[in-house]
């Protein structure tokens, strides 16, 4: 197992801060499963991690829930976008 | 093209002065900015935006080219603040510099349409002591999704 | 609101420094400037608009203020050259302030179509020792109709 | 009789100069009569006078050809408007 670091943004934040620490497997997680790990870890995010406006964005790239992320990668979560 | 984000304030008439291309008929132009009364006449202290890293900047890269191609415009530009923004300040300005002035104009809304609902940023406004975090409306939703149809 | 009538060319930049008004979220302006090529490539050397006594002015003041009406603006701004105008010189600035973008965008676009079709001016483009009197296109006429359904 | 002044404004200026002098009776002339007289005594205009894309201002007003001018009276003839 290895940690991956998870950055929050928006008002994701407000609710467990910028970045948060998740186990994940030496192989990697998909987008999907992260979420789960994400909500078992988090207990505050366990709702709101599954909305489906909730996009994950890996390396700077926002991404569907079938890519596989290891640790040391940029994983973000990106509520829904304002800008303007 | 231009697109710039900028932690510091921004003058949308010096960046228009800026914004000179030989041969354009119409330039358009468009300010949003920060307002010191909400819809329920609550008294805002400021507006706060956040970016993510080159995520943000990517996002409105992609507007000002697909608005160049779209429209066939001579120009454009974007530049768009992040961090505190106080009531009366500028948040974002964008130009258009085409042939003719339909061009310029739908350029302008079609890229103020697409940064409320694609540029990456998050905002919350400030009132009172309390955090209110900004999303776009169903009309903004459906302003850029009919640039779709 | 504030119309004028210049006979100087004009600084686009320096009228929208001086378009501000407090409490608005949304600023759009236009510039329409002179071009230096005609639609048959025929090199144009300068644009002559014709103004008519005070009843040009009064067309524009009748334009402001019908769209700070129609569309509940907090300030427009119109001024338009008269005179011999050269290549990539403006020829015109709107503007337009209100609560929100669509409004503001909207009153700018409403501007333009009545100034191409309303205002009274006329006007020729001079290329090489020709004068040529240009006058609203089809399209011109279908964008300004368009409002009054 | 009197003469009116009317001015000829945009590619009008051009078929006959800025002004034009018409005869007018003293008690004066509907616009539409106004038309004839200056076709008759500009011969150049008499084509383009009587198309109904060409209006008529009378002391810095659109009127319509029913409203009678007399001499001293600020009377014009616009062609299709083109501003912007």
């Amino acid at each position: 197992m290895a940690i991956l670091q998870v950055e929050l943004c928006g008002r994701l934040a407000d609710l467990a801060g910028d970045v948060v620490d998740v186990e994940v497997p030496n192989v990697g997680i998909n987008v999907s499963d992260l979420r789960t790990a994400i909500a078992e870890a988090y207990p505050v995010l366990s709702q709101i991690i599954f909305d489906s406006k909730i996009r994950a964005c890996v390396d700077e790239i926002l991404v569907n829930d079938a890519v596989v992320v290891r640790a040391g990668q940029l994983v973000a979560f990106f509520p829904p976008l304002s800008g303007g | 093209m231009a697109v710039f984000l900028s932690k510091e304030p921004i003058d949308p008439s010096a960046l228009l002065a800026g914004f000179q291309i030989e041969g354009a008929g119409a330039i358009a132009s468009f300010t949003g900015l920060a307002r010191g009364t909400g819809q329920d006449n609550a008294v805002i202290s400021s507006l706060v935006l956040q970016s993510y890293r080159g995520v943000t900047l990517a996002s409105m890269q992609t507007i000002a080219v697909e608005s160049i191609k779209r429209f066939s415009l001579l120009h454009a530009h974007i530049t768009h603040r992040s961090g505190r923004i106080l009531p009366n300040e500028p948040i974002v300005f964008v130009a258009a510099a085409a042939l003719h002035r339909a061009a310029a104009l739908d350029a302008v809304s079609y890229m103020m349409d697409l940064l409320k609902t694609e540029a990456v940023f998050w905002k919350y406004e400030e009132t009172a002591g309390e955090k209110r975090w900004i999303e776009p409306t169903e009309a903004d939703y459906a302003r850029a999704q009919k640039w779709n149809q």
